[in-house]
């Protein structure tokens, strides 16, 4: 039964549900917003490297570099998305 | 077909480790169609026209249960994939339909949701706002949903054929996609619910 | 009847009519010349159902070729009703749906295809593979892109053409404005195509990293291969958020959400944005694999190596990355702050320094070479400055105010054609024409594509420069007419004359493939024009399993080191050869993508149900079935071989 | 041979028409906004013929040298990999290049989007254009008047105009005083100018609508103000007020002529300018207050132009 359940994965399981719980405090806790937003970006993006590191096997193959590009590429083409838009729909026009 | 005994099931042909590395360059694609997503709705968010804004519709209690069950399942799709490692196939099975029954569950409470959302005035012709929530939401929603029939499609194959490199090969490919589901999830229940309810 | 009615034209003209009766009688002529020469059975077996890279990759450019003509057509359309000032050869309805199907049509179903085209062809035969990583998904994006661009086509005989320009801006395009269903027409198009890019772009991706022959690392590929990847990277990032935005279109037409709407919280600004987030990014998907092209045939013709092939591939990865920062410079004039467009201003110019190491690169490849002028180079040479004109006038049109003046004008018009005619379509004529003996074993009649070539030179400088200067005189595009007080009449006649020759240059180039079929002769080795990249290591035209052996490789250029240096390339003996079966259920699935988007157009709901259960189920039917592909024995391989005149070794 | 003939006389006809006798548009600026973008053409034009020369010069000579019929039949072209120095100057020059430009192009917008140079301290006059298929309506709120078709400016004199619309997207252009902003539905741009020198200028909507478009002009005059302020008053004393009614009318999709008006439309059917410009515009209400004050929204407008000048 033990070897079904590696100590990796449920620390990370155990880990994962923290971090909710620190997530969940921005609901609870009276913050301000730049804080609130602060928590909720870190607990978020650990949470997704968590996730694709201990689930996920991102880096175990002979093809981690190209993996790692893409999710690389994938994400900062994302950031770009999001961050550039609301430059361009919200923030250049205050 | 040359089967590579050095490495994982799920890695020892040539093919499977195409397909695998196929799949992550698919999941960088869904990426941009999530950032996609969240660009549209960080911009529409505060553009409720007569409609609802976030905090008078969301509750936090579906959106918690939901988070528990997907993050759950995501472990045991995990734990899944390390019993095939270990030639459990039993165990392995076991834990697919764990997962399965899971990602059910929450498909159940969000179809629940969505139903309050209606019941409160927040359909997707109510505002840019409502409608842009349900759009993704819904997108989400739906890739669990083919997840659940894809999900029990392999788990029929590998009662049928056992573990074979193919069998393995299909479950290690949904466990990324399952996991890539949990990830997204993460964050909309960070940017769009908390951030909504803050 | 009720029913029916819904499938008629809104602005129907004589044209429009005379139109449906060509393409009733094409159909008819097709469907009984393959009866009468019992045909069906090899297009079905040999091509409909066909994994293999080499025959998806010339169905892509025969469509490609298609597509060109239609979209060519609507050129010279628009070309003649302004040729000269209040012209009423078109009316305003239909000059716009005119220039807008051009517009689509040119982009996504013309140069996307044929890029994607000669990908396919070149791609696995460059890096020494079989096949692509994914031969049926291979298959089902060809069909995909098929079933997208009939779609998008038959819009103008039944129910009406898009009519909101390419560029598709709501609130234009919302049912308020845009009351015909040629916007559904649009979305729906450009979403399934769009799918089978997307496949595309992520089964090349793989093929590249995955599949190249022993030897062959990053740095050792040919820069086509370079070009294809960086440009299926752009691809695979790109294409989701067209997907998401031709979504959030269609929600807006027919479900009535209010995404791009003008009231209750929708904002029409939001489309633009989207749009440009991936347009941009797709005009260097078609330029990058153009890139590939020249330096192939620039670096051939000059009998030399590619100078500078670090730099060359740093400049493109770069490009890909800044292709993703720029789009704010398509709306400067919408009224964000100085600050925004200023930002956006730098980043478009800094593209302009890649750009400019490749064309020095290109330079440097001729200095010291031995040039020979033969069809492709001479587009290729022409491309050089012609593509810097191109060039300069975006690094123009990057000065956000200056912006302000050319927006909307031709002198846009002009730049953009600058840039795609001279980097875009010259580089696929060249590609095909360098290709084609790799493709059909025959070579095209340099004399004859020499006279297509000046055709096409002269005819595209004189219908766009005029653009330019009529631009600065304050003409807006998508005129459908002006008043003789402009002045804008000589210049636009002009125009007309230039796009008339290009025609011309078109019909040449048609001319020369049926006169080459007739009369170039058929024994030509299988290198022809004295090349240094792998694909000319194999025979023309090129056997089904590519290589008899798997070739072994030291640079990127592999056969220049075989013929120069001594390098042998293919050290084993000949093996059987796996290879992917045939299959019917790409062209099947999307056929049921077709009905589903024709469907989904005309809210035709039982339709939508159906075929979206029916690919549902296509794709379970996939999940199950096994198909491991099969072998091909040696004798047959090596029956093969000996008929070419023995194996290349 | 042919080939660089065809270009060299391409190039010479460009540049005699350019500079021929009869101005472009956009290079005869009648205003100090469009004589910035008018400056800013010709900078980038002539900082872009060196690229292309430089790029022909290296190409004629590279052609005519290193041609096959040239070498002897025994050349091998030698095999050169790149070069640091020279792969220096070619990413070096370019970025000089792109640098330059780019302080050119800041510049340049932030002087484009502020009130004209050396007007900073005038009270412009503001104008509210906006558009509906395929017309425009000018209102002039401190004048109380409303024209469709056409614009009357005072020459000398800042001029701010309000732009939105009544439906598509439009473009609001006159190529001889500034570039162009767009009109949007949900939102009120801004675009400053000054005419210089009367006379009478092409205006259009440069942003395509639909079956409209091509006709969607109208007609600008410059004139001193004694004459514009005369015009006022004749307006005063002989046109028709706009009611809601009439201007309904006038919002139907055709083509009108010329049409002048006392009032305007502001008053019934105002601008969609809300709090932060009108873009989080959500409510209907927030749209309501704004057009009452708009003087105060502009004064501080222009205060923060200022802040950004210096």
């Amino acid at each position: 039964m033990r070897e079904l359940f590696p100590m990796k994965q449920v620390n990370g399981f155990i880990f994962s549900l923290l971090l909710t719980v620190v997530a969940l405090s921005v609901y609870f806790l009276e913050m301000s917003f730049q804080l609130g937003m602060t928590i909720l970006i870190v607990t978020a993006f650990v949470q997704a490297g968590v996730q694709l590191i201990i689930f996920m096997h991102a880096g175990e193959g002979e093809d981690k570099n190209a993996i790692y590009t893409t999710l690389f590429y994938g994400g900062f083409l994302g950031l770009v998305t999001v961050l550039g838009s609301l430059l361009a729909m919200i923030w250049g026009y205050l | 077909m040359k089967i590579d005994s050095t490495q994982h099931l799920e890695y020892s042909t040539e093919q499977n480790r195409i397909n695998i590395l196929g799949f992550w360059i698919f999941l960088g694609a869904e990426i941009m169609l999530f950032a996609t997503l969240f660009t549209s709705y960080f911009v529409y968010e505060d553009r409720i026209g007569n409609g609802p804004s976030g905090a008078e519709i969301f509750e936090i209690t579906p959106v918690l249960i939901e988070t528990i069950l997907l993050l759950t399942s995501s472990f045991t799709i995990g734990l899944a994939i390390h019993a095939m490692r270990i030639q459990r196939t039993k165990a392995m099975l076991g834990f697919f339909a764990i997962t399965l029954v899971l990602g059910a569950a929450f498909l159940g409470v969000e179809i629940y949701e969505f139903i309050h959302y209606y019941h409160v005035g927040a359909t997707l012709q109510t505002s840019a706002f409502t409608g842009i929530l349900l759009t993704t939401l819904g997108t989400h929603g739906a890739h669990v949903m083919f997840g659940l029939f894809w999900g029990i499609f392999i788990f029929i194959q590998i009662k049928k054929q056992g573990l074979t490199p193919q069998t393995a090969n299909k479950s290690f490919i949904f466990s990324l996609y399952w996991h890539f589901l949990d990830v997204m999830w993460i964050f909309i229940f960070s940017f769009i619910y908390l951030k909504g309810m803050m | 009847m009720e029913f029916f009615e819904r499938f008629a034209v809104p602005h129907p003209s004589p044209m429009i009519y005379a139109s449906m009766v060509a393409i009733g009688l094409v159909i008819i002529a097709i469907i009984a010349g393959l009866s009468y020469f019992k045909k069906w059975g090899y297009l079905w077996n040999e091509w409909l159902t066909t994994t293999d890279h080499k025959r998806i990759g010339i169905m892509y450019i025969i469509s490609a070729l298609l597509m060109l003509f239609r979209g060519g057509a609507d050129a010279v359309m628009m070309r003649l009703q302004t040729a000269v000032p209040e012209n009423t050869f078109l009316d305003a309805q239909h000059y716009n749906e005119v220039f807008t199907t051009h517009g689509v049509v040119m982009i996504i179903f013309m140069a996307m295809a044929f890029i994607i085209g000669l990908m396919n062809f070149v791609v696995p035969l460059q890096i020494g593979a079989r096949d692509v990583a994914f031969p049926r998904l291979n298959a089902l994006s060809f069909w995909l892109y098929f079933a997208g661009a009939m779609l998008f086509n038959i819009s103008f005989v039944i129910g009406g053409s898009p009519d909101a320009g390419w560029t598709n801006y709501y609130p234009l395009a919302s049912t308020d404005f845009s009351t015909s269903v040629g916007v559904n027409y649009y979305n729906w198009a450009l979403q399934i195509s769009g799918i089978g890019t997307l496949i595309s772009g992520i089964n090349f991706i793989a093929t590249i990293m995955k599949m190249r022959a022993p030897g062959m690392t990053l740095m050792k590929m040919p820069m086509f291969v370079w070009s294809a990847l960086i440009t299926n990277a752009i691809i695979v990032f790109a294409f989701p958020v067209l997907t998401i935005a031709l979504l959030m279109g269609t929600f807006d037409r027919q479900l009535g959400t209010f995404f791009f709407a003008t009231d209750n919280g929708g904002m029409d600004m939001m489309w633009a944005n989207l749009f440009w987030i991936w347009g941009h990014p797709e005009v260097y998907i078609l330029i990058l694999p153009a890139f590939g092209v020249y330096s192939q045939i620039i670096a051939t013709f000059s009998e030399r190596n590619l100078y500078g092939y670090t730099s060359m591939v740093a400049s493109m990865v770069v490009i890909s990355l800044l292709s993703f920062l720029v789009w704010v410079h398509h709306f400067f004039t919408m009224g964000q702050d100085a600050m925004t467009n200023s930002i956006f201003s730098i980043t478009t110019m800094a593209i302009a320094v890649p750009t400019g190491i490749k064309i020095f690169n290109w330079l440097l490849t001729m200095w010291k070479g031995k040039i020979r002028f033969t069809t492709p180079m001479l587009y290729s040479v022409a491309f050089i400055p012609l593509f810097t004109i191109g060039g300069v006038t975006g690094v123009m049109l990057a000065i956000a105010s200056a912006d302000y003046q050319y927006h909307n004008t031709m002198f846009l018009v002009a730049h953009f054609h600058n840039v795609i005619i001279p980097g875009v379509v010259f580089a696929m004529i060249a590609g095909l024409i360098y290709w084609w003996p790799k493709m059909f074993g025959f070579m095209l009649n340099e004399r004859i594509g020499k006279w297509a070539f000046w055709f096409i030179v002269v005819g595209f400088c004189l219908a766009f420069f005029p653009m330019y200067i009529t631009g600065l005189d304050g003409q807006a595009r998508r005129m459908y007419t002006y008043s003789e007080a402009t002045g804008f009449a000589p210049l636009s006649m002009l125009s007309f004359i230039g796009a008339a020759l290009l025609a011309v240059g078109f019909a040449i180039i048609v001319y020369n493939i049926y006169y080459s079929f007739r009369n170039s002769p058929r024994n030509i080795g299988s290198d022809p024009w004295n090349a240094r990249s792998l694909e000319w290591a194999t025979h023309n035209p090129v056997p089904e399993y590519n290589f008899a052996v798997t070739p072994e490789v030291v640079s990127s250029e592999a056969l220049w080191d075989a013929k120069k240096r001594g390098h042998k390339l293919f050290k084993n003996k000949i093996e059987k050869i796996h290879m992917p079966n045939n299959t019917g259920w790409p062209i099947i699935m999307a056929g049921l993508f077709f009905v589903f988007g024709f469907s989904f157009v005309f809210f035709i709901w039982s339709g939508v149900i159906i075929s979206g259960l029916a690919i549902l189920g296509c794709m379970a039917y996939r999940s199950f079935k096994q198909d491991d592909g099969r072998y091909i024995p040696v004798e047959e391989i090596k029956e093969t071989e000996d008929k070419f005149g023995g194996a290349n070794e | 041979m042919k080939l660089k003939w065809t270009f060299l006389t391409i190039i010479i006809t460009i540049a005699t028409v350019l500079t021929g006798c009869e101005p472009l548009l956009v290079l005869d600026p009648k205003g100090p906004q469009a004589a910035t973008t008018a400056n800013v053409i010709w900078i980038s034009i002539i900082t872009m013929a060196i690229v292309v020369v430089v790029v022909l010069v290296m190409l004629t000579n590279m052609l005519f040298k290193y041609r096959a019929s040239k070498q002897p039949d025994d050349y091998e072209p030698p095999h050169i990999e790149g070069n640091k120095y020279v792969e220096g100057i070619i990413v070096g020059i370019p970025i000089l290049i792109v640098a330059f430009l780019s302080v050119v192009s800041i510049i340049s917008t932030y002087q484009v989007e502020a009130t004209p140079e050396g007007y900073e301290d005038q009270e412009p006059l503001v104008i509210y254009a906006s558009s509906s298929n395929w017309k425009w309506h000018f209102s002039y709120p401190e004048q109380d008047i409303e024209t469709v078709n056409y614009l009357f400016i005072p020459t000398n004199q800042a001029v701010e105009f309000r732009l939105y619309s009544h439906g598509t997207i439009t473009s609001f252009w006159i190529p001889q005083l500034a570039g162009q902003k767009y009109a949007m539905a949900d939102m009120v741009n801004t675009l400053h100018l000054a005419a210089e020198v009367p006379g009478d200028y092409m205006g259009r909507n440069a942003n395509f609508n639909g079956e409209g478009f091509a006709e969607n002009t109208f007609n600008v005059t410059a004139m001193p103000q004694t004459e514009f302020d005369q015009w006022v008053d004749d307006i005063h004393a002989t046109a028709d007020p706009l009611t809601e009614e009439t201007f309904n009318e006038l919002l139907e999709p055709g083509h009108l002529g010329q049409m002048t008006f006392t009032g305007t439309h502001l008053e019934f059917a105002p601008a969609p300018e809300g709090e932060n410009g009108g873009h989080h515009h959500g409510s209907p209400d927030d749209s309501e207050e704004e057009t009452h004050d708009h003087d105060d929204e502009h004064d501080s407008d222009s205060e923060e132009t200022e802040h950004e000048n210096h």
